[in-house]
């Protein structure tokens, strides 16, 4: 039970992390999977952060006083590149996924393997 | 100033591209960014030529640079050693001479209105190619990664006015490629648990007191180190196209336009598998990945399949272009196969496999680009007796064909030399039969073509000629440049074993 | 010194690539000057025992190595060239011609390689000329027998390749200092090596040479393959491929004892497939496998005398079975045919293709005062002696006799099948009605040269023995060579072979078939495997996998629309789910070995 | 949307603070919490705001394309030129110190103010390319304006 509740975050992540790749597996409609994706990697944001928290720590800001414990500053600014990774993943995988509705009038991975099928090979 | 800038060649390296490929887009609709890529990976081919010659003639065999100056744990240290060089260096001469050949192949495949795009993304692909190379920073690499990844998306996406097919391969390659790139993530995340710190030598150095605690009665960090490292070599695996988790590399080598299919096929992948050589000996150190945790059984069983596999699935194809894909995951699979040895002979393989291959299968893919550019289609059909129409185009993908199969005097002959020595090497003979194996699956798929090419009896009598001379050159070059490697060893073997020397003496 | 450094088989080759070049009078030029160029230079780097370095991943690779038996190998491989070339100065197909010179020059290579590395690269070029040979036939299977040809002898290349790569490496581990070189492997002489990790390359190389040399379960290619040439193709065909295995076999397996039985099956297998056959030229196909099978028994032996009498064997070889294609060649360019039921009675109007035919059948059947007696018979005397020493010694020699008593058998065989039956058949028997000319001035003049080299070479062996790897012995043996002895056994031999052909002949009449042989198995046997075993247990998996599918959670397969997440998409050729799963599946595999496998 | 005043009345008044805090946000960017980052993405979100109230068309007459390229390319550009001119002054890449060589720490916000302000812009601008990429063409009113999209980047209307 110790084991749950002292790792409650990296079990919080994990549990994001699952949620998005069970929805880039699961689900056929490719915006949704995108979504899952973006679900997937905010886990990963959000175990990155919760790696820099330093129990009692206060934000990364100078403050005043002797002996003031901060939280490690690195994986923020770290996040914020992943966060900008991301956001231009989400942004040409949309891209994509507007070229492909316009192509093919849908953005279901069935529905498109069925158009491809038919049409041979 | 010069002297200066020559000290500064790391960083220079990557960020020439980068500002090129911005001007690029910021200059527009203007037909010169050709121009401009062209002179760029011009620049970079020498700027790399330049290190890698400082790196061999430097007395400890690797260049440390320090972003902005910050001092290495904290800042991010760009680290060119023989074996960072000399991917360096294939990687921009590759960039090089397809560009060159790009400009006409390109301008026949993607509309007008996108051409300033596709040029800056161009460089941005080659941008963080090379930045992967030469990062000693593990969150960094992860960037410049997903740099080249997203532009590589794109440059495939750009392939759909031919194919429609290029657009789901490309959201596949997305979705793959950035869950590669996720996993890769979390596992440095795990190390930066463990260790504090994102500098791969400096990990390397703080995972000593790690492995050495392990057994005791307080061992530090295990179960973090090991899952940081599996996540590592997952995501790699999938960036590297290394069985099974190639699903993503066949349709977008195919759909793509022809003269990314060519860049992709040459760089991409080795620079993946640089990458995981890097978390391997330099990272995690090859005692641990290998000597405890075995990881070099699971590498070579997944090499092995690959090579067959893949060889197995390039015979059965009908469209040359998936062919060559499929014949790259077998080769991934020799390159893989070398640095799982881990000994002299298998890392030297690897390295010079890295580099043959993106020759050979360069010059395959851009021989394929004409044969696009003047027939539109690269299936087997469409190659049927272009031996007669085309005797320069099919004399280069012939040739190259021979390489794949390792035929004496050509430059996979040297490589599968140095592949068994090292299997024989580390007593894996049963990996010496699957090389072997390989090579003829290889002849059989190459045969194929071959003999389609020379044989096969065109229905119609079209005209085709050969493609202009712009594209024939660098194709002729590459696939010249591949046999001369495979006549005379001396210059890409020096440099392998160098490379190698320096892999495996940082690992003991 | 440019010249000691210029390997003779870059001439030819030289020569090949200016052939394609060149038209009209420039090719009879072209094609009969490289093979005599090709020789002075040959007989220049033997004279001068030139010795030219390159380098190859940091080890010496030397293209022009004089070994015992080189002199002998490329002299008659650069008269078969040039008799070649002259048989088909009229030919029209100048890729052939092209081919046929790259083809020699390759043999020219493998001959004059140093070193592995060089062996295999001629041995390589040499296989294509060949291919390219055989393509160029344009007879109703050239282009399958090509295939077939071209996978047999890849395969070989292969094994050849890893083979020297394997030898090489222990070479390397074991710190010699020249592992490249070509030389004799020691380990096999001595007995029966087992099949260890120490000489699993040496035995993959074994393969390799064997496969050329055409030895069972191998041997169909060269029945298959040579009969598919152009009528000058086959004569070019005939000379190198199984020559070169042949010396390559003399230089590295000298000794090997199971030779002698390989090349005992050889000799009995040709003679028996040879009389089965009707098509002209797979007679002669199958008597090279027969002589071929002479000199594994000598390499076998392996004494000096044994030696040389292979060697020259081999030269005396070319010459007759070069004249024999060339007389065959002559009737089939012709006439178009090459069935010996369709042929007969021509040597009304072809007297001059009959009478050199003749003496090439006298020669291949050893008949004396013709070359093939002078030296198949140093082959068959070297086992005798050889057994005589074995039992002087006290050793069993037992093998040895029954090698003799079959050689002497298949030299009975071999009168009956090529000496008897190729004559007659095509030139005497019926008379097909058939009234051809003899053939143009050059190839008149190839088949007179090369018979008048039978002749001479039968009554002056002493200019043969000369260039011999171990001259002495050979010297020696011109003296007992024409013994009273010698000849007689010969002629009795022969004359038993004579009395039953004719008495057999009723039942050798030819019919219209194709005999099977080891061929069965891939032209039979693999693909009714694949038939009917393997296309089975495809299906069988293919059902398997979609019952599976089908009883998995979601609507069935037919059904287009969601939802039926797993089935559905397992099944999906463009669904990203199958490679996610396998990315979180390889996570697992990686963390089961790290973490639960450790701990059992 | 657009003829709710409420909506309109609520971009109209809000748009400007929200560019203000932007800016508020970006100059606190070298040394503090706050940065281009953040800056860029408010902005971009106030316009947004306009776009969904007045449509895509009219956000892009205000805010023309042509000008977010420009931005989303110049923005890395002033990045990049400033660790170049740092490479070209004889620092390292990056080196801030470049920006005032005479004192090494007080040159450090400076050169991290450029930075910032290169990110800011390109953030802002990328911001809008998505918008604008994922809103043109599908919005029937933008239609209606005659707009082509056919040569956006990703964008061959079939």
């Amino acid at each position: 039970m110790d084991f749950i509740l002292d790792y409650y975050n990296y079990w919080a992540c994990i549990l994001i992390m699952l949620i998005g790749l069970y929805g880039v597996m699961a689900k056929s409609n490719l915006v949704k999977k995108i979504l899952a994706l973006g679900i997937f990697q905010t886990g990963i944001l959000v175990f990155y952060i919760s790696i820099g928290k330093v129990e009692g720590g206060t934000g990364p800001v100078r403050a005043a006083g002797e002996n003031v414990v901060y939280s490690n500053p690195l994986p923020h600014a770290l996040m914020l590149t992943a966060i900008v990774v991301g956001v231009a993943t989400m942004a040409v995988g949309l891209a994509i996924v507007i070229n492909i509705r316009q192509t093919y009038g849908t953005a279901d991975e069935l529905d498109i393997e069925a158009i491809e099928h038919e049409r041979g090979d | 100033m010069l002297e200066h800038l020559r000290t500064q060649l790391p960083a220079l390296i990557v960020v020439t591209p980068l500002t090129m490929g911005l001007i690029v887009a910021l200059i527009g609709r203007r037909q010169i960014g050709w121009y401009i890529a062209m002179a760029t990976t011009a620049g970079v081919f020498a700027m790399t030529l330049q290190l890698l010659m400082d790196v061999l003639n430097h007395g400890e065999r690797s260049l440390t640079y320090l972003m902005g100056n910050w001092p290495v744990p904290y800042g991010i240290a760009y680290k060119a050693d023989p074996l960072s060089a000399s991917v360096m260096l294939i990687v921009a001469a590759m960039a090089a001479v397809i560009t060159f050949y790009a400009r006409r192949s390109v301008a026949s495949e993607v509309p007008v209105g996108k051409l300033h795009y596709f040029w800056g993304l161009w460089l941005f692909c080659i941008t963080g190619l090379l930045g992967i190379t030469i990062t000693g920073d593990a969150f960094n690499l992860y960037v410049l990664l997903e740099i080249s990844s997203l532009s590589t998306y794109t440059l495939v996406a750009l392939g759909k006015e031919r194919n429609r097919r290029a657009l789901t391969s490309a959201i596949n390659y997305l979705l793959l490629g950035t869950m590669g790139a996720c996993f890769y993530l979390v596992g440095v995340a795990y190390l930066y648990m463990a260790t504090g710190s994102l500098n791969i030598p400096d990990i390397a150095e703080r995972l000593q007191p790690i492995y050495a605690s392990w057994g005791t009665d307080a061992p530090l960090y295990q179960k973090t180190v090991i899952a940081g490292f599996a996540m590592m070599a997952v995501g790699l695996s999938l960036k590297l196209a290394l069985f099974p988790l190639h699903g993503w590399l066949p349709n977008a080598y195919t759909y793509a336009p022809s003269a990314v299919s060519a860049l992709l096929a040459s760089t991409a992948t080795k620079v993946g598998a640089y990458a995981f050589m890097r978390v391997i000996f330099t990272l995690v150190g090859v005692g641990f990945a290998f000597g405890r945790l075995h990881t070099d059984i699971a590498l070579m069983a997944c090499s092995g399949a690959a090579i067959i596999v893949g060889s197995w699935m390039a015979i059965r194809q009908v469209n040359v272009k998936k062919l060559l894909a499929y014949s790259s995951i077998a080769q991934i699979g020799y390159i893989a196969l070398g640095f799982a040895l881990a000994n002299r002979d298998g890392m030297t393989a690897s390295v010079i496999h890295l580099i043959n291959h993106a020759l050979t299968k360069g010059g395959m893919f851009l021989a394929l680009g004409m044969v696009m550019y003047r027939l539109g289609g690269t299936r087997l059909s469409d190659l049927r007796g272009l031996g007669r129409k085309m005797p320069l185009t099919m004399a280069a993908f012939t040739a190259g064909g021979l390489g794949l199969i390792g035929v004496p005097l050509t430059s996979g002959f040297v490589s599968k030399w140095y592949l068994v020595s090292g299997c024989l090497e580390g007593g894996r003979y049963e990996m010496a039969a699957v090389v072997l194996v390989g090579s003829l699956l290889a002849l059989i798929y190459v045969w194929r073509v071959v003999e389609t090419i020379y044989f096969g009896k065109r229905d119609e009598e079209v005209q085709v000629r050969e493609a202009p001379w712009t594209m024939l050159v660098p194709t002729l070059l590459l696939i010249g440049a591949s046999l001369y490697f495979g006549i005379n060893a001396s210059h890409t073997a020096y440099i392998a074993q160098a490379a190698a020397d320096y892999l495996l003496g940082a690992a003991r | 010194m440019a010249m000691i450094d210029l390997p003779p088989a870059l001439v030819l080759m030289a020569g090949a690539v200016v052939m394609t070049a060149v038209r009209g009078r420039a090719r009879w030029v072209v094609g009969l000057g490289a093979p005599l160029i090709a020789l002075a230079d040959c007989w220049y780097v033997i004279t001068e025992g030139a010795e030219s370095y390159l380098y190859f991943l940091g080890h010496a690779l030397n293209p022009v190595h004089v070994h015992p038996a080189t002199p002998v190998f490329a002299t008659i491989f650069c008269i078969a060239a040039l008799g070649g070339m002259l048989f088909s100065l009229h030919q029209d197909r100048r890729v052939e011609q092209s081919a046929s010179l790259w083809h020699a020059g390759g043999a020219l290579g493998v001959v004059f390689a140093g070193d592995m590395v060089t062996l295999l690269v001629f041995w390589e070029l040499m296989t294509l000329g060949s291919l390219v040979v055989i393509w160029s036939g344009g007879q109703k299977h050239s282009y399958g027998a090509g295939l077939r040809y071209f996978g047999m002898h890849a395969l070989g290349g292969v094994a050849l390749m890893m083979g020297i790569i394997i030898v090489v490496t222990q070479r390397i581990s074991d710190g010699s200092a020249d592992p490249l070189v070509f030389t004799h492997f020691a380990e096999f002489a001595a007995g029966w090596p087992g099949l260890s990790w120490d000489t699993v390359g040496i035995w993959l190389v074994l393969v390799g040479m064997l496969v050329n040399v055409g030895a069972p379960p191998f041997s169909p290619w060269i029945a298959d393959a040579y009969p598919e040439g152009s009528f000058s193709g086959t004569v070019v065909l005939s000379a190198f491929t199984t020559k070169t295995a042949v010396f390559t076999l003399l230089v590295a397996f000298a000794g090997f004892e199971a030779l002698i039985y390989l090349g005992l099956w050889m000799a009995c297998y040709g003679i028996v497939y040879a009389i089965l056959e009707n098509d002209m030229r797979r007679i002669l196909a199958y008597s090279i496998v027969n002589q071929v099978g002479f000199m594994m028994v000598g390499i076998g032996v392996g004494t000096k005398l044994s030696i040389d009498g292979t060697a020259a064997h081999a030269f005396a070889h070319i010459v007759y079975k070069g004249l024999l294609m060339m007389s065959a060649g002559s009737v089939l360019a012709a006439t178009g045919k090459r069935k010996c039921t369709e042929l007969g009675g021509l040597y009304r109007t072809m007297p001059i293709t009959m009478w050199c035919g003749i003496i090439g059948a006298l020669a291949i059947s050893s008949f004396p005062l013709t070359s093939g007696f002078t030296t198949k018979s140093m082959i068959v005397d070297s086992i005798g002696e050889q057994s005589e020493l074995l039992a002087q010694a006290g050793v069993s020699h037992t093998h040895l006799i029954v090698a003799w008593f079959l050689l002497e058998a298949a030299t009975a065989g071999v009168f009956l099948h090529a000496g008897i039956k190729f004559p007659w058949f095509v030139f005497f028997q019926k008379d097909s009605g058939l009234r051809p000319p003899d053939p143009p001035w050059n190839m008149r003049t190839a088949m007179i040269g090369f018979a008048a080299i039978c002749i001479v070479l039968g009554i002056f062996p002493g200019i043969l023995y000369d260039i011999l790897p171990y001259k002495l012995e050979a010297g020696e043996y011109s003296k007992v060579v024409y013994s009273f002895e010698h000849v007689m056994t010969m002629l009795a031999l022969l004359l038993f072979g004579g009395l039953a052909f004719f008495v057999l002949l009723p039942i050798l009449k030819r019919k219209e078939t194709i005999t099977l042989d080891w061929d069965w198995l891939w032209r039979a046997f693999i693909p009714r495997l694949y038939r009917e075993v393997l296309t089975p247990l495809l299906e069988m998996a293919q059902k398997a996998q979609k019952t599976v599918l089908e009883t998995l959670p979601g609507k069935s397969m037919e059904d287009s629309r969601l939802p039926a997440p797993l089935a559905r998409k397992l099944g999906s050729a463009w669904a990203v789910s199958v490679p996610v799963l396998l990315i979180v599946l390889m996570l697992l595999v990686y963390l089961v070995i790290y973490f639960v496998v450790p701990s059992i | 949307m657009k003829e709710n005043p409420i909506m309109r009345l609520a971009v109209r008044w809000n748009l400007p603070f929200m560019v203000v805090f932007a800016l508020y946000t970006q100059t606190h960017g070298e040394l503090g919490p706050g940065g281009g980052f953040q800056s860029g993405v408010i902005v971009a979100a106030a316009f947004f705001l306009y776009g969904l109230v007045f449509g895509g068309a009219e956000m892009r007459r205000v805010v023309p394309r042509w000008f977010t390229d420009l931005l989303a390319a110049g923005g890395v550009l002033l990045y990049v030129g400033t660790g170049l001119y740092s490479m070209f002054m004889g620092y390292e890449f990056l080196d801030h110190a470049a920006v005032m060589p005479s004192n090494p720490g007080g040159a450090e916000p400076w050169g991290m103010t450029l930075v910032e302000y290169g990110v800011g812009l390109t953030v802002f601008a990328v911001m809008m390319t998505i918008f604008n990429e994922i809103t043109e063409g599908t919005n029937p009113e933008d239609n209606q304006t005659g707009e082509s999209g056919a040569d956006t980047e990703f964008g061959a209307r079939a």
